[in-house]
């Protein structure tokens, strides 16, 4: 594995498909914690989502080294890359960002076989068209997480072998994790 | 997926391993597509105990999550709530005291050793052999004591807190580990003579359930599981928390890939735990148990926090996602044993049914952990 | 060949050790304890319900119905219900009522508790088949106290 | 008091021994023939063959009455059952319905032979009933396989052996499994 | 044939074998409970009678006064038979074990051959039972049951046609009469011919403890793959039933192990013989049963096949042939 490398492949897998490249660079922010760049004009201006790009954050504060995000459709080839480097797929997750009307997908990698190395992989879809590819032919491991994600917010994993209801009763209608839901 | 297909061959039949079946501990089925002895494909049902921990994490305080960890893996809990607090405090930037952390070293190092036990019995009872696992509870329930004399509960552990832990620890609770390791270290050899070298054992568990390297990477498989596959990786050696780095000790690796090699990895860290006890017993310094300055109401600054431990089945991990409330906006639990599992299904195929118990025996599943 | 023998024989070595073992066991004193005739001594951290302490000079309780205990609860199983009363300066205890179904023993009340007025009781016996059992009122329980 | 059995009454409770020991046998029989179930058919079966049995033991043979029971309530039975259970997973499908023509015809056959029976045993002439050639314990039975029918026991055996092995051919075509 | 029997003689034995395996079934349970409790430092039923010792009567009355559950869809004869036919046979065994000289309810010329070939009739309960649950995990444990007794049923008459050609006879007194004398006498040394003694008395004993379906051999009702195999779906008294035809097995096995190896009532110094020497050494027997239930986990069905065809039959034959050929050299 080389850390360099496949922080460099990410970047420019990140920096793909920005609906402006030329104009906004990706964000590259090191050291600097994000947390309180997000927090600070939150109370200014309602913060804009996160743009596509390759953050390097501070292990020591976050608990991850690399920080990318990029398009939904890039999601396989990142996987891809991070097969590559021999990477494993930790977990795989959602949060709802009710506010901009979007859903993100997070994929956790680590690295076993030695040197850690934590990337974190994000990718942004509408809420209301909850599509993105799997990524369970890279990692076979991704088959329950996605399900489970699923099960949570109703994400659509275009290409799964097999989305039902993981943890959730088969037979219920709702999303527990979106944050529009309201009991049941 | 393939149960459809396949079950359309007349000569398979499919059977049901749980949820109330002898074999699964706690809730778990398994739909098992049988052609008379073998298994034809295993799909493990989850979701029986199912009680969205991850939602609750989002409703509750950091604080009033605490108690939640110990629900999760019952059986070592207390590895899950140092990898809460440590998370919140992470996220806070609350500094511990140094005797805080060896306390939380200790314990949870004994929490590991009674969990590996109680898999160790349950292990050799779902093999048939029912003598061991009343052995081992016998010493389980010394450490057990020991804990309760300490934390106050016997299993759904809730002792440590943001900046340390609820209470100091007498030397008698210290004088009582070491006189406990001294009794287990006397105990194993008669563990490894009655099982392990047991030539029956060995039958059953040499050889089955190959589990290789490149198959846990594609799983996510972290834990015994991994490194019964050859693959060094320890979270409290790979990415050192707490005051671990201090320590002297090894991470059991064997390189079979089989249900041995994982039984193996577990008897050996149990003496690795002991070791880990026994230097932090020795180092253990003076002073206060509790952060001098802990916030009343804990608001970390937004953004998304990762931490991952090592819990006694692997790593676990929490993912915070934080708006600079006092609660969480997302709270996503990575255990263990889910991805553990999800390789059952691959691995399992063409397997004796006993030698699938017994491959399902040496993953080490804790349910509640799975369905969270 | 040779290996079928050695195996032979290694194997009836190690099931033979095992009967020694469980053999030896056998003869050996139970370990475990007769439960309802005997009985443990619960340690001084053993966490029961809480119960409210008893002053030893006052002969009642220290609550100054703060109710942090009961927002600290993650479970909600403390209500607590204070009043004001004449001549005295803090709220007075009505009532504090503990739902036992619900707690998990996490110890927070406690820790949150400023003057030091609830600790965990050491009672473990607790079975019922009514879950109206495990309400507790614990003024009334400290009352009943001696 | 001696309440040994009287003397009159031995050839009595013989005689109706002999009769249950027959009647197990064709209720047995009956049994085996008209379930409809298949396992049910077995049972009749082992019922008939411990009836048998019970009239080798009662013809002065017990070598033979062990053996029937040994080998063909033991052996046999049990491989029927077991060819059962591997052949006809459900069961639930019981026996179709025969074709009309089948009915008269078995009974026009079973009567036949019946009556060929019949009239052979009225008419034959029985030279020694019931000939005691030796005790029938193992060792008479060992001497005699072994000398006077040695021929007849190889042949056996023969054709024993080729059976195994078709059936060891046989069941190795039967299931390719590549694995396991 | 033979009817010359007393009727009160008669009586007494048929009473007295059924009191006998009931209450040796029924003791039996005690043993293994109290034996498993103390091997694992508990103590075992305790309440019921001083040591517990009136536990398998309470055991039995709760047993009888269950009610007798036939689930729907089960074949409702098959499924009422096959209890019987587990119990029946068994009893029948003792019929013609002699527990000494003069106790012995039948001597019959051919008495090892009865007890083989009735105690192969057990297996037909197990299949007919299973079967007749419709019940997956019954089947399996039938089939399982089946093909280790098959297997082990080879061996086990080996090893006795050995003993049947060194004592020449197959009446089980004159066996346990030509073990006479002191324990160098007995069939398990190769003093009498027996050429490989003990290994043949271990292969034998291992043999009774496949073919009784004991642990760790307990295939057919491994409680952790098929919940309680063949008599899953039992309860009541078929459950009964099925539990004393097994320790009925036990003892037989037992019983047999000495009759073949041990000298039956005979003395290892030759002096008091009597019965009491058949039992103590029977319940050693059955006590090192219990001790290996307990100590070892259940084995597979292939290593279980495996020790049948890759060891004991070839042991066995090995013994057979060589037995008969120091006979033969030794006249």
């Amino acid at each position: 594995m080389n850390k360099a490398n496949v922080i460099q492949e990410l970047k420019a897998l990140a920096s793909e498909g920005m609906p402006d490249e030329t104009e906004v660079a990706p964000v590259v922010e090191p050291a600097s914690p994000e947390g309180d760049q997000e927090a600070k004009p939150k109370k200014a201006a309602p913060p804009e989502p996160r743009k596509n790009g390759l953050l390097e954050v501070d292990y020591a504060v976050k608990g991850v080294h690399v920080d990318v995000q990029i398009n939904s459709e890039n999601v396989v080839r990142a996987a891809e890359i991070l097969d590559r480097a021999a990477m494993t797929l930790e977990a795989v997750t959602g949060v709802d960002w009710i506010k901009d009307k979007e859903l993100e997908v997070v994929y956790d990698y680590s690295y076993t076989g030695g040197e850690c190395l934590r990337i974190v992989v994000r990718a942004r879809i509408p809420r209301d068209e909850p599509n993105i590819p799997t990524v369970s032919e890279v990692f076979g491991g991704a088959n329950w997480h996605e399900r489970e994600t699923f099960d949570f917010f109703g994400i659509n994993f275009e290409g799964h072998p097999q989305l039902e209801y993981l943890l959730l009763p088969e037979d219920c209608d709702f999303h527990p994790l979106l944050k529009d839901f309201k009991g049941c | 997926m393939s149960s459809q297909t396949a079950s359309q061959n007349k000569e398979h039949f499919e059977i049901n391993l749980g949820p109330q079946h002898p074999a699964t501990h706690g809730v778990l089925r398994v739909k098992l597509l049988m052609d008379g002895e073998y298994v034809v494909d295993a799909e493990p049902v989850l979701g029986y105990i199912h009680r969205m921990h991850e939602l609750m994490g989002e409703n509750r305080t950091w604080a009033k999550y605490l108690p939640n960890m110990g629900r999760l893996d019952y059986l070592s809990a207390l590895s899950y709530n140092l990898g809460y607090v440590e998370l919140v405090e992470k996220m806070a930037a609350i500094e511990v005291p140094e005797r805080a952390e060896y306390i939380r070293v200790i314990t949870t190092e004994m929490n590991r050793i009674s969990s590996h036990l109680l898999w160790f019995g349950a292990f050799v009872l779902d093999l048939g052999g029912f003598t061991p696992l009343l052995y081992a509870f016998d010493d389980r329930e010394h450490i057990l004591d020991l804990l309760e004399s300490v934390t106050g509960s016997r299993l759904t552990y809730c002792y440590f807190r943001f900046g340390g832990c609820s209470n100091d620890v007498e030397d008698e609770f210290l004088t009582g580990c070491l006189t406990f390791i001294k009794r287990l270290r006397s105990r194993m050899p008669m563990y490894h003579n009655l099982v392990t070298k047991n030539v029956i054992l060995m039958q059953r568990l040499e050889g089955v359930g190959p589990v290789s390297a490149e198959m846990c990477r594609k799983y996510g498989a972290t834990g015994p599981v991994l490194r019964g596959s050859g693959i060094n990786y320890d979270v409290r050696k790979n990415e050192p928390y707490s005051v671990y780095p201090e320590f002297d000790f090894d991470v059991p690796v064997y390189n079979e890939c089989d249900s041995m090699a994982r039984y193996m990895v577990r008897m050996d860290e149990m003496d690795q735990c002991m070791r880990i006890i026994e230097q932090a017993i020795a180092k253990i310094p003076e002073g206060p148990v509790m952060a001098a300055k802990v916030p009343k109401m804990i608001k970390p600054a937004a953004g998304d926090y990762y931490h991952a431990v090592e819990a006694a089945r692997g790593t676990f991990a929490i993912r915070a996602v934080s708006e600079g409330k006092n609660q969480a906006y997302r709270m996503k639990l990575r255990s263990p044993t889910f991805s553990n599992l999800s390789l059952f299904q691959e691995a399992s195929k063409g397997m004796l049914l006993a030698d699938a118990l017994a491959f399902m025996g040496s993953i080490d599943l804790v349910i509640p952990e799975i369905d969270r | 060949m040779a290996g079928y023998f050695t195996n032979i024989l290694s194997g009836t070595k190690s099931l033979l050790v095992g009967l020694s073992i469980t053999q030896r066991e056998f003869f050996k004193k139970p370990v475990t304890l007769q439960y309802p005739w005997e009985s443990l001594e619960m340690t001084p951290r053993y966490r029961g319900h809480i119960q409210l302490v008893k002053d030893g000079e006052t002969g009642t309780h220290k609550c100054i119905s703060c109710g942090l205990c009961d927002k600290g609860c993650p479970s909600g199983c403390i209500t607590v219900k204070g009043e004001k009363q004449e001549g005295v300066k803090v709220k007075v205890l009505v009532r504090y009522d503990l739902d036992f179904t619900k707690c998990s023993l996490c110890g927070q009340c406690i820790d949150n508790c400023k003057p030091g007025a609830i600790e965990f009781s050491k009672e473990y016996n607790l079975a019922s088949t009514r879950k109206e059992d495990f309400y507790y009122d614990l003024l009334k329980r400290l009352k009943e106290q001696k | 008091m001696n309440l040994a059995i009287s003397p009159d009454l031995v050839p009595i409770i013989r005689e109706g021994l002999f009769l249950g020991l027959i009647i197990v046998t064709v209720l047995g029989a009956l049994l085996a023939t008209c379930s409809q179930r298949m396992i049910r058919a077995v049972l009749g079966l082992v019922v008939c063959f411990i009836g048998i049995a019970g009239i080798y033991y009662f013809l002065n043979s017990p070598f033979v009455a062990l053996m029937q029971l040994l080998i063909y309530v033991g052996a046999v039975a049990v491989t029927i059952c077991f060819a059962i259970m591997l052949a006809d997973p459900d069961d639930d499908k019981l026996t179709a319905k025969t074709p009309g023509l089948a009915g008269p015809f078995a009974v026009l056959l079973g009567g036949t032979v019946t009556w060929a029976l019949a009239y052979a045993a009225m008419t034959a002439t029985w030279m020694t009933p019931a000939v005691k050639v030796n005790a029938g314990t193992a060792r008479d039975l060992g001497e005699s396989l072994l000398t006077t029918y040695s021929m007849v026991f190889e042949l056996v055996s023969i054709v024993l052996l080729i059976a195994i092995l078709g059936s060891l051919v046989v069941a190795r075509s039967g299931r390719d499994k590549t694995e396991c | 044939m033979d009817l010359g029997i007393n009727v009160v003689e008669m009586l007494i034995y048929l009473v007295g074998i059924i009191a006998f395996a009931a209450g040796n079934a029924a003791y039996l349970v005690w043993v293994e409970r109290k034996g498993a409790a103390h091997i694992q430092r508990r103590t075992g039923p305790k309440e019921v009678g001083p040591y517990g010792l009136l536990q398998p009567l309470a055991d039995g009355a709760k047993l009888m006064s269950k009610q007798l559950i036939i689930p729907d869809g089960v074949d409702k004869p098959l499924f009422m038979v096959a209890p019987l036919i587990a119990m029946v046979p068994a009893i029948m065994i003792f019929v013609t074990i002699p527990f000494s000289d003069s106790i012995i309810a039948r001597d019959i010329n051919l008495g090892l051959l009865m007890i083989f070939a009735f105690a192969s009739v057990n297996v037909l309960a197990l299949l007919l039972g299973g079967w007749a649950s419709r019940n997956k995990y019954a089947v399996i444990s039938a089939a399982r049951a089946v093909s280790q007794n098959v297997a082990y049923e080879i061996p086990m008459l080996i090893i006795a046609i050995t003993i049947v050609m060194v004592s020449g006879s197959m009446n089980l007194k004159e066996i346990v009469d030509f073990q006479a004398g002191g324990f160098w006498n007995w069939n398990f040394l190769p003093t009498n011919g027996n050429f490989l003694g003990p290994i043949t008395f271990v292969l034998f004993f291992i043999c009774f403890m496949a073919e009784t379906n004991r642990a760790p051999f307990d295939l057919g009702e491994a409680e952790s793959e098929l919940i309680a195999g063949f008599h899953t779906e039992y309860g009541s008294m078929g459950f009964g039933l099925f539990f004393m035809g097994e320790y009925a097995n036990i003892v037989i096995g037992a019983a047999l192990t000495v009759i073949l190896f041990l000298g039956g009532w005979y003395c290892p110094f030759g002096l008091t013989d009597g019965i009491w020497w058949f039992l103590i050494k029977m319940y050693l027997l059955i006590w090192t049963v219990v001790l290996i239930r307990w100590t070892y986990p259940r084995v597979t069905l292939w290593s279980l096949l495996n020790l049948s065809w890759k060891i004991l039959i070839p042991f066995s034959l090995f013994n057979l042939l060589a037995s008969a050929g120091l006979i033969k050299i030794l006249g």
